[in-house]
């Protein structure tokens, strides 16, 4: 239990995905602009996250190891990812087309999202069990959503600022995110697994 | 054997999940034509909206279902309606070249101002502000939203207070006309160097005289001259019809408010321009 | 009767405020000096180059960026250059002044637009940077003592080390001499007493809310009596042992009042208080870092923008 | 100036007017990531740059039998295959790399470039001139990742050539004391972000 | 009694020293007057038939009428000759119809104006009659006609009558003259509202600033049963109908309603003080007490002046302006309308004209927000100043709308306290009329 909470803890706040782990930095960029598509981002990701994670950590377990295929994992797992988000988009539309309607445009973008591989890799190699890899998945996917809806609050700010011409766009909001990794290292080293 | 594990383990995998997304893009393809995507690669893509639609895209949506013709981007000019209709398989039409020209030049010489005006620097919003400082109610208060709208930054507030458009590289896409809230913008071909009425006012001719010194005073000198009957009186404003107009010069002569120019000979246009945007450029830059 | 002159016709209202942004800045800076006053009697003349340097740099890349011929402009880049000064160590090495404030006025606030437009505290910034990038000098105990020539009498009971490094540090300073400030710490965040005399001038010159400050401090004094290891036999003086030491009373008066990056509206203004104490004290408390203030002033910064976003007040007579 | 030599043309194309790190700003995750030593920044750009002309040349052979439906998975399961070779090689050949690199080896399979000019680039056009897209693209991808390695190395630990103590240079001496901001990533983010401002700035100057 | 405050106001500084002490003088009767046809919210009026050019009229005759509710006739303010019909400038901006009257010099009232009779004996319906046809709009500037509000729907029951006497712009001190100098009257108005709408009592409320005031009031009222004064804090805008109504009865008037959605009634001393001569002597509204005051006015004066006199004239029966005059105002510093000309005509709302010299005009640049929040601080509504005009000035008017942009009803705190000197009020007014051009899209 205590580790199930730190795990949560730390992918949060102390190793966030994208500002410590430099994971998932291109949909970072490409969608904080708005704070209604950064929610609706943050939700795909935080679903696909988990499932993925879930489904390739059965693979892995019951099929990869046992056979002694481990080499596999970078095919296998981009292709379950890849699978899964198409898996989810045809669902979706047909139990619940609201939340597709919500969800839909992001799950594409989700596919090349390294945020998600990145989970499912590191769920593999740091040897968590079922739950703690799903709590990990969950953990990571709300870091990376944290991370979004800061960066859309601040950005929507700056469309009104007066930020040099050749700043504008993805510098500053760069340089943004360099800040705000800076502030997170406040909690640098706060628990250990 | 271990290749056979992971070859048949990886075959079956990958033979699954193709034979199920190959079922599954089948029921659900949503067909995409290739054109719209070529044709939206040769458009400026600058989203300035002056072909009527939305974006770029929806231009190329619209080119590529026939809806509007390939020469509908008027900022591309000539050469992008070719490359369009080269996309598509068409002829290529021919496209006069446009451009904006302001019709008002009574700038800070020439017309007073009623008072001082200190607030939002807004033409619609200055304009609505006791019926603009100006004295004139129809002149232009060059606070600058035509160079707000214009995309392609071929717009600035000359020295004297009006608004200096580069003929040379504006594509008369027409969205500084609409953003003038005095409608004192039109778009005009390039080619015709006729002359015109710099004036805009319709009031009457003892009223504009009193706000301006080079407005039209609707006195018809200069209708009575032309040897083309080419002017009419519209609205208290001589009017010069371009097509008549055969640039013989009378009624600039006999225009005693000194309101009809050649369009190459104004500031805000023509050769003159060259040195004023440089002007302007090196007291902004 | 007749008018030659013309008249000035603008939208109403026709008078304003004789204050200004370099009025609002010239108070903070006046607000800055019995802080800064304090720091030079305790820490020496040190204290002092520190400070000019810090404030001719800030000054300076501020003229440089804008290509401005007036230095002191607005104001603000003083305040950022003197605010950065009272984050560091009373003689920390020219270079990294020099550093820091740059970075303060380039990363913390230029790139994002210059004044009004910065997200973060600039001078946090700074500080963050050089922290992150020379620590050594920053934490830890090489600090110089202060050497009080007005306290004289006190010098032997200092101890090097910042009162937050540990309980027996803490111990050994007592309460008075936080509040008066004859202890070890940054420039300006030793004396609660100058710090308040400085909140008050701003309180009275209506800059600054109560709810920030009063929302940090409180909850930091809240979280030290639940939280803090009660090393004084009263809890209460455990909270204020917490309030007291360490960069608090400088954050909450100075640093998250910050006009431009905390929120405007009220309700916005308390949660970023609070926000800023709990995370303070998360860090103190549970965290590998002595101190938390920067860090949590730069998160609340952030998220300044979503809190202002959820926190628009109900209009009169709305609802 | 203008080139008509098509292939010249894609091969310059991806180091300058469309460079995937500063024009383009793909492939940022790797980026930031791995550019704490020029070393690894190398290696990093190299390994991509293998797996995109790979890639691309693959994709491009199988332009015509691959149906357009289900291109996308099958492009992704090619370069995911050459990506696992390239790990393999990696982890034989350059272990202290490999280490380096960590899981950011892997992840190249999700890199956007990859991807991206096998989408928008490889499945359309011929062989060749797919294989001088991989090229370019490859080169500046990498040209990217040193840059910033560069400034990064150099103000961050005041070397190139680290962090192996035989290959190392200092720079400014022993007593130097680096800005180790740059080292974290913290650093990176400022550091591309400061980066890529200049490279607009110079960009606009030189109307590219 | 001092009472609760409401919140937000500033404390500008009030300059009525200038003329507090002037009683009200009457201005001379002018040779010649312009009165527009549009000198109050709701419809414009026409000029009545008979009235064209060369016909003589005379003091008080009815020259123009609309017929719509919400309007209020137009009476001649001299004896004399039409002389011209048409459009002239006008203090709100636009020019408007107006009709010009050259004085006869006899000055005689029309036979119609006779006093109305006995309070007791009218019922309401004949006093909003009387009301209407005396042409009787609301004085404190923002002229609703007065019969509009003594007609409540049905369904609302109106049980309080506020007399605004808060006169909280600075430099105006008309309303505090006439509380000194006519109080008796405006009692009695207040009655004649309270029979009119048969409401319960009837309530005064002075800023703490006109203890004279005050006082005097007090003593009037001391025989009354449901009459009663409140001593107001000062503060800028107390006199603003939602505020003046919160501090005096404790009920807040709800966002885009009216006061008579919770009950209450407000007018201005100056309406009541109209009300009582309409019934008294039958003399429809065509003269009004205002301050000519302002470091550019030579001799600043509390006037009584007739309606459709032109500024110019009146500036000059106050010795003219200086040269260092740079605005000119009519009305208040914080709400009135600067003037390009001082050639306009007085109206029924003119509470004042001001003159500021080029000391007090602020000529400057403003500087980016620097979310300070004092306009956050200041605003009587509880609105984000910044946030709304920072939503206008970059075009997103939903966002606008959202921030309850629609609330602001203009008073000015947030230009005035701004350290950066945006212009607050007027983003807030462009994003105000983009949202109602919006709804009627």
């Amino acid at each position: 239990m205590e580790k199930l909470l730190s795990i949560i803890f730390i992918y949060i706040l102390v190793d966030n995905f994208v500002f410590q782990r430099f994971f998932g930095i291109c949909p970072f960029l490409g969608v904080s602009r708005k704070m209604e598509t950064a929610i609706g981002m943050s939700m795909a990701v935080v679903f696909v996250m988990t499932l993925a994670t879930l489904a390739t950590w059965l693979i892995y377990t019951f099929v990869l190891v046992p056979f002694n295929l481990s080499y596999l994992q970078i095919v296998t797992f981009i292709l379950v990812i890849a699978s899964l988000v198409q898996l989810v988009e045809i669902i979706l539309r047909k139990i619940s087309p609201t939340l597709y309607q919500g969800l839909g445009i992001f799950l594409p973008l989700i596919t090349t999202n390294c945020a998600v591989m990145a989970v499912v890799l590191l769920a593999v190699r740091q040897e968590f069990s079922l739950l703690e890899s799903v709590i990990f998945a969950l953990a990571a996917s709300l870091g990376f959503s944290m991370a979004l809806v800061i960066m859309a609050g601040i950005r929507e700010r700056q469309e009104l600022a007066k930020i040099p011409a050749a700043l504008k766009g993805s510098a500053v909001t760069l340089i943004t995110a360099g800040i705000l990794s800076l502030a997170f290292l406040g909690f640098k080293g706060m628990l250990t697994l | 054997m271990l290749i056979l594990y992971a070859i048949a383990t990886l075959g079956l995998i990958g033979l699954l999940f193709g034979l199920f997304l190959a079922i599954v893009a089948r029921v659900f393809t949503v067909e995409t034509d290739p054109r719209v995507e070529a044709v939206k690669e040769v458009l400026p893509n600058v989203n300035c909206g002056a072909c009527g639609y939305a974006g770029c895209v929806n231009f190329a949506e619209a080119v590529v279902h026939g809806e509007t013709a390939s020469n509908g981007c008027i900022p591309g000019g000539k050469d992008t309606a070719k490359a369009v209709a080269e996309v598509l398989g068409q002829e290529v039409t021919e496209h006069t070249p446009l451009v904006a020209t302001l019709f008002c030049i009574g700038d800070y010489g020439k017309t007073a101002d009623r008072f001082i005006y200190e607030g939002i620097e807004d033409c619609a919003v200055a304009g609505d502000f006791n019926g603009g400082f100006k004295a004139c109610s129809y002149g232009c208060l060059g606070l600058g939203n035509c160079v707000r709208a214009c995309p392609f930054e071929v717009i600035r507030i000359g020295l004297h207070g009006l608004p200096v458009i580069d003929r040379e590289k504006c594509s008369g896409c027409g969205l500084c006309a609409k953003a003038c809230p005095r409608l004192l913008i039109k778009i005009l071909p390039l080619s015709d160097d006729g002359h015109l009425v710099f004036c805009s006012s319709q009031d009457r001719g003892k009223t504009v005289s009193k706000a301006c010194k080079v407005g039209c005073i609707a006195c018809k000198a200069c209708v009575k001259v032309c040897p083309q009957e080419a002017i009419v009186m519209e609205d208290n404003l001589a009017v010069i019809d371009l097509a008549k107009c055969n640039d013989c010069g009378e009624c600039v002569l006999k225009c005693p408010a000194n309101t009809i120019h050649k369009r190459s000979a104004i500031p805000s246009e023509g050769a003159a321009l060259a040195a004023i945007a440089e002007e302007v450029v090196s007291e902004t830059a | 009767m007749k008018m030659d002159k013309k008249m000035v016709v603008s939208s109403s209202p026709h008078i304003r405020t004789t204050e200004s942004v370099q009025s609002v800045m010239t108070d903070v800076l006046i607000a800055l000096f019995p802080v800064a006053l304090m720091a030079v009697l305790l820490f020496g003349y040190k204290a002092l180059v520190t400070m000019a340097i810090s404030i001719a740099t800030t000054m300076l890349v501020e003229a440089l960026w804008l290509r401005k011929r007036d230095v002191f402009s607005d104001g603000s880049a003083a305040v950022t250059g003197l605010l950065f000064a009272m984050v560091l160590p009373p003689a920390p090495p020219w270079w990294l002044v020099v550093v820091g404030a740059a970075s303060a006025i380039i990363i913390g606030k230029q790139v994002f637009g210059g004044i009004g437009y910065n997200i973060f505290n600039p001078a946090l910034v700074g500080r963050a940077i050089v922290v992150m990038s020379w620590g050594g000098h920053l934490v830890g105990r090489i600090w110089s003592a202060p050497q009080p020539f007005i306290f004289g009498a006190d010098i032997s009971a200092v101890t090097t080390a910042t009162p937050l490094a540990g309980h027996e540090e803490a111990l050994a300073v007592s309460l008075t001499q936080l509040f008066i400030g004859n202890t070890a710490g940054c420039l300006g965040e030793t004396s609660a007493l100058a710090l308040l005399i400085g909140g008050i001038w701003l309180f009275y010159k209506g800059h600054i809310d109560w709810r920030i400050p009063g929302g940090y401090i409180g909850t930091v004094f809240v979280m030290g009596i639940l939280f803090g290891g009660g090393f004084y036999d009263n809890h209460l003086l455990t909270g204020l042992f917490y309030v007291m030491a360490g960069g608090v009373m400088l954050g909450a008066i100075f640093m998250a009042t910050d006009m431009v990056t905390s929120p405007i509206t009220h309700k916005g203004k308390l949660i970023f208080g609070i926000g800023c104490g709990l995370i303070t004290m998360l860090i103190r408390i549970w965290g590998t870092m002595p101190e938390g203030v920067t860090f949590a002033i730069l998160i609340m910064n952030a998220i300044t923008p979503i809190i202002d976003r959820f926190t628009v007040p109900q209009q009169f007579g709305g609802g | 100036m203008k080139v008509n030599n098509p292939y010249l043309q894609d091969l310059t194309q991806g180091i300058v007017k469309e460079n995937p790190t500063f024009r383009l700003l793909l492939g940022m995750c790797p980026l930031l990531g791995v550019t704490a030593y020029i070393v690894n920044g190398l290696g990093m750009g190299l390994a991509a740059t293998a797996v995109l002309i790979a890639s691309n040349l693959v994709i491009s052979m199988l332009r015509n039998f691959i149906p357009p439906q289900v291109r996308i998975p099958c492009f992704i399961v090619i370069i995911a295959t050459f990506v696992t070779i390239i790990e393999m090689v990696l982890q034989a050949f350059q272990p202290v790399l490999y280490e380096a690199l960590g899981v950011f080896v892997p992840l190249i399979v999700v890199n956007c470039i990859i991807l991206g000019r096998a989408e928008a680039f490889a499945s359309k056009k011929p062989v060749l001139r797919s294989l001088s897209d991989g090229i370019g693209m490859g080169i500046g991808f990498t040209l990217g990742l040193v840059i910033l390695a560069t400034v990064r190395e150099i103000i961050g630990q005041g070397t190139i050539f680290g962090p192996d103590p035989e290959s190392a240079i200092h720079l400014f001496g022993a007593n130097y004391e680096p800005m180790a901001l740059f080292a974290q990533p913290a650093g990176a983010f400022i550091a591309l972000g400061l980066l890529l401002g200049m490279v607009n700035v110079i960009f606009k100057r030189f109307n590219i | 009694m001092s009472n609760t405050v409401f919140k937000g106001g500033v404390h500008p500084d009030y300059h009525k020293e200038m003329t507090d002490s002037m009683a009200v003088t009457e201005m001379k009767v002018p040779e010649r007057v312009i009165i527009p046809l549009q000198q109050h919210i709701g419809a414009p009026c026409e000029p009545l038939e008979a009235i064209v050019v060369g016909v003589p009229v005379k003091k008080g005759q009815k020259i123009g009428e609309s017929s719509g509710f919400v309007s209020a006739p137009i009476h001649a303010s001299i004896s004399g000759i039409v002389t011209a019909i048409g459009p002239y400038s006008h203090p709100l901006g636009r020019p408007v119809q107006a009709i010009t009257i050259e004085s006869d010099g006899e000055d005689l009232w029309d036979d119609q104006v006779k006093p109305a009779g006995e309070l007791e004996k009218l019922k309401p319906e004949e006093i909003r009659k009387i009301v209407r046809e005396a042409g009787i709009v609301g004085l404190g500037g923002a002229t609703f006609p007065a019969h509009v509000k003594l007609s409540p729907p049905a369904d609302k029951k109106i049980d309080i009558v506020i007399i605004n006497g808060a006169e909280c712009e600075p430099y105006l001190t008309a309303d505090h003259r006439v509380m000194l100098e006519k109080p008796e009257e405006i009692v009695f108005g207040l009655k004649v509202m309270i029979k009119a709408l048969g409401a319960e009592k009837g309530v005064i409320g002075i800023e703490d600033n006109k203890d004279d005031a005050i006082r005097v009031m007090e003593q009037i009222i001391s025989e009354e049963e449901n009459i009663s004064v409140i001593r107001l804090h000062t503060k800028y805008p107390q006199g603003a109908e939602k505020m003046l109504i919160q501090v005096a009865t404790g009920r807040k008037v709800p966002a885009g309603g009216l006061p008579l959605d919770i009950g209450v009634v407000n007018h201005n001393v100056g309406t009541a003080v109209a009300i009582t001569n309409a019934l008294r002597e039958g003399k429809p509204l065509i003269e009004r007490v205002l301050t000519v005051t302002g470091a550019g006015v030579n001799r600043p004066a509390n006037l009584l002046v007739r309606v459709g006199t032109l500024v110019s004239e009146v500036l000059e029966s106050c010795g003219g302006l200086k040269d260092t005059t740079q605005k000119l105002i009519i009305g208040g510093p914080m709400m009135g309308l600067a003037q390009p000309s001082p050639d306009v005509p007085v109206i029924k709302g003119t509470s004042g004209i001001l003159a500021l010299t080029d000391q007090d005009v602020y000529l400057a640049e403003s500087s980016p927000c620097i979310r300070c929040a004092k306009c956050v601080d200041a605003c009587p509504v509880q609105l984000l100043p910044t946030a709304i005009a920072q939503a206008a000035e970059h075009e997103l008017f939903k966002q606008a709308e959202k921030l309850h942009a629609a609330d602001c009803f203009e008073c000015g705190c947030c230009s005035y306290v701004c350290p950066s000197k945006i212009l607050l009020t007027q983003w807030i007014r462009i994003a105000k009329a983009e949202i109602i051009k919006a709804k009627k899209r």
